[in-house]
């Protein structure tokens, strides 16, 4: 199909959808507006498991069966990723070569590292009380990781990063969530109930019953994800090589 | 005010097809697919803002004591954006075994599906 | 009971995660053996709710049953088509896994359980998708469903047809997904609710006496874009073709068998929950669109089907074919129309999962699926043949199969001038078929010659490391029990009664049907089978009367393999939905 | 006073998304990818939703870019190794 072809195709696609986007919009609630009854509901609903935040209590308790969904995303994106960055027939991996880094940037990663590490597990441990948790501290956490790449090389990054270790707590995460959701079913709630533990004392770290728990397995899972995905992206930009001549 | 962060949302998303449609290098493509979907993060957390509410974190906050915007758009928000760093890095993974296997990034020039 | 729902997207989710635990050390076979009990002991698990269906299953994740009406959980709804697609969609997985048994070659270096781990999570997904009764969570399966079948379409990372067509598909679904995601947010604001029913009813009170309006015309929109992408109809088809010829073909079976199925079945679902109501889409206007779209579908994938030589390829487009029929019958909104259509969705994943499996057999042994290369090539492998043949005529209806019965029912149902469309497409893609059947297998005919603009199916590589010189056991065996099984739907006594009262129960509110062969019935599908084989005859014996016309040509130019060409398309049906449905909302 | 402010990270968010739509070379495309990861989680913020911004500012701004960045430096890396066989 020509160029100009499908110019005219999105003009009229592109416009079509915009007319009947720009018509929904006039038509939504106002801005700002103070209907949200499933919202109000999941607020009393986490308060009266002592959860802080609500947040928490919707990824990990209300709505918890879609993180599983979500991990499981994650889970087999990175299997994905793996198949489909794996060394081909016409390749094989190549020594990097140590590279020379700038004594200050070098400075500024190994002083960085701990801290992003401690942030991101920081963040992890306080997901049930304040804004984050296993997402977003294990983001933090496995590229703080990465900081080694840029501080020392990749030499050294691979050394702290075995990853037969990481698929494991990989798949270790991902099936410690799912074993929490059957322990609910099998102490004859249901898949995922969060009545196992006690809810504790509202505002601490344990409070919650089964949140922190849940909480910790996504951290675990996010954070070993993100370093899987990120060594096969590292992998195929630093060390495999085609084949002369093919 | 009313309507504006839904047109953005709306904008945002018709700007990131136009760039899927037009775009000469599929990293580029890639990219514009995230464009795309930063939009729908735009319309939930839209939809579910309140006037003069606060966050729906009650480490400090008394319940009760002032509204809270809506939690349920924000779990939601959180899980699509997982989502979409996975799918972007599985799409990257394909556009690098594209650009082994065909010698290019142009959408152009890959012609080996076609009729 | 219903407690056990969740088991079904977790149960193989658990064996995925065994499998890559352990995969490193793990011997092949032990893998594999993992992943075909892990899903076979799922189908078990699935069947055992089918049958304790009546009444419908529903269960809230969590414990959160509704206090009051209300609730702040995820709920499960496992009625007989909910659990019918899960036992569908896991057998068929089961089946899949059994045919790569020691098939597959080149397991990733370090990674033998990757493979099974992948399917089996494929499976859970599915599953997940066909339960949900929450309009966000069955968005959260839908993008799992996809990404998996992403990976598993580029499996084959050497191959370039492979990994154009694997980023072809994962570009354009993704982009539906975030079509379907903004959908159920604008349908969030309205209403404040995610679960499909309590959607549903929001918008019946929002409208109130007006019926309705712009909005919910949007997110209607929106959410069909998502699933009609998923369920390949024109014009968000195109990715199709391009991702199913290159998938490997066990991949294949899965994809073409019952994951665009869903995509039909999710239309079926959201429209008959969500925007049934008095506040939703009128049905005088979801007709429309879904007989307008489907009637265009059927056409163009039965036209596309013909002229192919890529033997996947010419597959695919059957499927397309056959989705467009699919969706005509569940746009007439009659008990008889879904009840005809379910028969057909079992009946159909039977014959094209076994039609690709031998196909797969072909490539293996030849390391090629063109049509015109491997004339006559085939002519020793003489149980693929038949089976072969078996599978195009199934595909055009010939009784007693399952196809036959679910295409005459539906044909009652849609009555009229689009009876001959069902005749006619199917004829068409079953012609198709057995012209293959007869130059491939039989050698029938002479060499035809070849034309500028398409794809040939000539330098594959077989899937098996190196070409096979035997067939293994169980690649026959799979095939052979799939017919069997679209035989079984055909014939099998009380077995359409069971399947109609399920659906209407969940659809149609426990509407009567009778559902049974008719001399009508019989007549028509016998009509489209001698078709079928009169077509493949004439293409056979006088290749040239039936060589691509030039109204054609234009046709297959749209089909160019083009990202942005698809993404447009994809633009443009959003409008046309839109368009269709209209009328609706303005007369409200 | 919050209603101005979020006027003006709307208004940052589109001008960002167009820039980076109508960036076409990618390894400067995945920078503007980075700062629109920014706009939007300082939206957030004044939306309310510290959770979200806070996964944006990670995923958005940081891991989304990076995988690009490695990707596009993977792609040279061939076509600097291909030049050579030449």
């Amino acid at each position: 199909m020509s160029q100009r072809l499908r110019l005219w195709l999105l003009a009229v696609g592109g416009a079509g959808v915009a007319a009947l986007l720009v018509a929904a919009c006039l038509d939504l609630p106002a801005f700002g507006g103070r209907r949200h009854p499933y919202g109000e509901r999941a607020v009393a609903a986490s308060l009266a498991r002592h959860t802080a935040n609500t947040i928490a209590s919707l990824n990990f308790d209300q709505r918890a069966y879609d993180t599983l969904g979500e991990i499981s995303i994650l889970f087999a994106a990175v299997l994905g990723c793996l198949v489909l960055l794996r060394e081909a027939r016409d390749e094989h991996r190549a020594q990097p070569q140590p590279a020379e880094v700038a004594l200050p940037v070098r400075r500024y990663a190994l002083i960085a590292l701990p801290v992003a590490l401690l942030t991101g597990l920081y963040v992890i441990a306080h997901g049930q009380l304040s804004p984050g948790g296993g997402f977003q501290g294990g983001v933090v956490a496995a590229t703080a990781l990465h900081l080694l790449y840029l501080g020392a090389d990749y030499r050294a990054l691979e050394r702290v990063r075995p990853l037969g270790v990481f698929d494991v707590c990989d798949a270790l995460a991902v099936s410690a969530y799912a074993v929490l959701g059957l322990a609910g079913l099998l102490a004859g709630t249901a898949f995922l109930a969060n009545t196992l533990l006690p809810y504790g004392t509202f505002n601490t770290l344990s409070s919650g019953g089964t949140v922190p728990l849940l909480n910790a397995a996504v951290g675990m899972e996010v954070a070993s994800a993100v370093v899987l995905l990120l060594a096969g992206f590292l992998d195929q930009a630093v060390e495999i090589e085609e084949e002369r001549g093919s | 005010m009313h309507v504006l962060p839904y047109l953005v949302a709306a904008y945002v998303f018709l700007t990131g097809c136009y760039g899927l449609a037009t775009s000469r290098n599929l990293i580029h493509t890639v990219g514009c697919l995230a464009v795309c979907q930063s939009s729908t993060y735009v319309l939930l957390l839209a939809v579910g803002y309140r006037d003069g509410a606060t966050a729906p974190v009650f480490s400090d906050l008394a319940p009760g004591s002032r509204p809270v915007v809506d939690p349920i758009v924000q779990a939601l928000t959180l899980t699509d954006i997982v989502v979409g760093a996975t799918v972007t890095a599985l799409l990257l993974a394909l556009v690098l075994q594209i650009a082994k296997r065909h010698g290019t990034l142009d959408p152009d020039e890959l012609r080996e599906l076609r009729g | 009971m219903h407690h056990l729902l969740p088991l079904l997207f977790a149960v193989p989710l658990l064996g995925a995660a065994l499998l890559v635990a352990t995969g490193r050390r793990l011997p092949r076979a032990v893998a594999e053996t993992t992943g075909c009990a892990v899903s076979g002991a799922t189908a078990a698990l699935a069947l055992v709710l089918l049958l304790n269906s009546a009444p419908p299953l529903v269960e809230w994740v969590g414990g959160w049953r509704p206090v009051d009406g209300e609730s702040v959980g995820i709920v499960l709804v496992g009625d007989g088509p909910a659990l019918g697609m899960a036992a569908l969609d896991s057998l068929l997985t089961l089946s899949a896994l059994v045919y790569s048994w020691r098939y597959f070659d080149e397991p990733p270096r370090g990674h033998a359980g990757s493979y099974p781990a992948l399917m089996l999570v494929f499976q859970g997904a599915m599953c997940g998708f066909a339960l949900a009764g929450d309009l966000f969570n069955a968005f959260v399966f839908f993008e799992l469903m996809s990404v998996v079948a992403y990976a598993l379409t580029g499996y084959r990372i050497d191959e370039p047809k492979a990994v154009q067509g694997a980023l072809t598909f994962g570009v354009v679904n993704s982009l539906g997904a975030y079509a379907m995601l903004m959908g159920i947010g604008l349908l969030y604001a309205r209403t404040g609710e995610l679960a499909m029913t309590k959607i549903g009813r929001g918008l019946d009170d929002a409208a109130g006496q007006g019926g309705p309006d712009a909005l919910v015309l949007a997110a209607f929109v929106l959410v069909m874009t998502g699933l009609l992408v998923k369920a390949a109809a024109v014009p968000f088809h195109f990715w199709l073709p391009d991702a199913h010829a290159v998938a490997p073909t066990p991949v294949c079976m899965l994809l073409s068998g019952v994951m665009v199925e869903l995509g039909a079945y999710g239309v079926w679902r959201v429209y008959g929950t969500v925007f049934a109501g008095p506040g939703g889409i009128p049905a005088a206007d979801l007709t429309r669109a879904l007989v307008t779209l489907g009637v265009l579908t059927a056409a163009i994938g039965a036209v596309m089907c013909w002229y192919q030589r890529h033997i996947k390829r010419l597959l695919a487009y059957s499927t397309v074919a056959h989705t467009g029929l699919f969706l005509v019958g569940l746009g007439v909104l009659t008990p008889e129309g879904d009840d005809g259509i379910a028969l057909y969705l079992l009946g159909h994943a039977g014959v094209k999962a076994a039609l690709f499996a031998c196909t797969g057999a072909l490539l293996d042994r030849f390391g090629s699926v063109d049509e015109q290369a491997l004339h006559g090539r085939a002519r020793g492998m003489r149980a693929f043949g038949v089976m072969f043949a078996i599978g195009g005529l199934a595909l055009a209806g010939l009784p007693p199969f399952g196809t036959a019965l679910g295409k005459a029912i539906t044909e009652e149902a849609v009555g009229g001038p689009l009876t001959l469309v069902y005749v006619l497409a199917s004829a068409v893609t079953a012609g198709a078929v057995l012209r293959v059947t007869a130059r491939v297998f039989l050698g029938l005919g002479p060499r035809p010659e070849d034309a500028a603009y398409e794809t040939s199916g000539s330098d594959e590589r077989p899937e098996t490391g190196r070409r096979l010189s035997r067939i293994p056991d169980s690649m026959t065996a799979v095939p052979a029990v799939l017919l069997a099984a679209a035989f079984a739907v055909g014939v099998a006594p009380g077995l359409a009664a069971v399947v109609a009262r399920s659906v209407n129960e969940a659809g149609s509110g426990g509407a009567h049907t009778s559902v049974h062969w008719t001399p009508h019935g019989i007549l028509l599908g016998l009509v489209s089978t001698l078709l079928a084989v009169g077509l493949a005859a004439l293409a056979v014996t006088r290749p040239r009367r039936l060589a691509t016309p030039d109204w054609a040509l234009p046709l297959r130019r749209l089909q160019s393999g083009h990202v942005g060409d698809y993404v447009a398309w994809l633009l443009v049906g959003a409008t046309v939905l839109g368009a269709l449905t209209l009328p609706g909302v303005l007369g409200g | 006073m919050a209603d101005a402010v979020i006027v003006v990270a709307l208004l940052l968010v589109a001008a960002s998304a167009t820039a980076a739509v109508a960036q076409r070379e990618p390894a400067r495309q995945a920078l503007v990818l980075s700062v629109l990861g920014v706009v939007l989680a300082v939206l957030f913020t004044v939306l309310q939703a510290p959770d979200v911004g806070l996964s944006q500012l990670a995923v958005g701004s940081a891991l989304t870019p990076l995988l690009i960045m490695l990707s596009v430096r993977k792609v040279r890396r061939q076509a600097r190794a291909k030049d050579r066989a030449r």
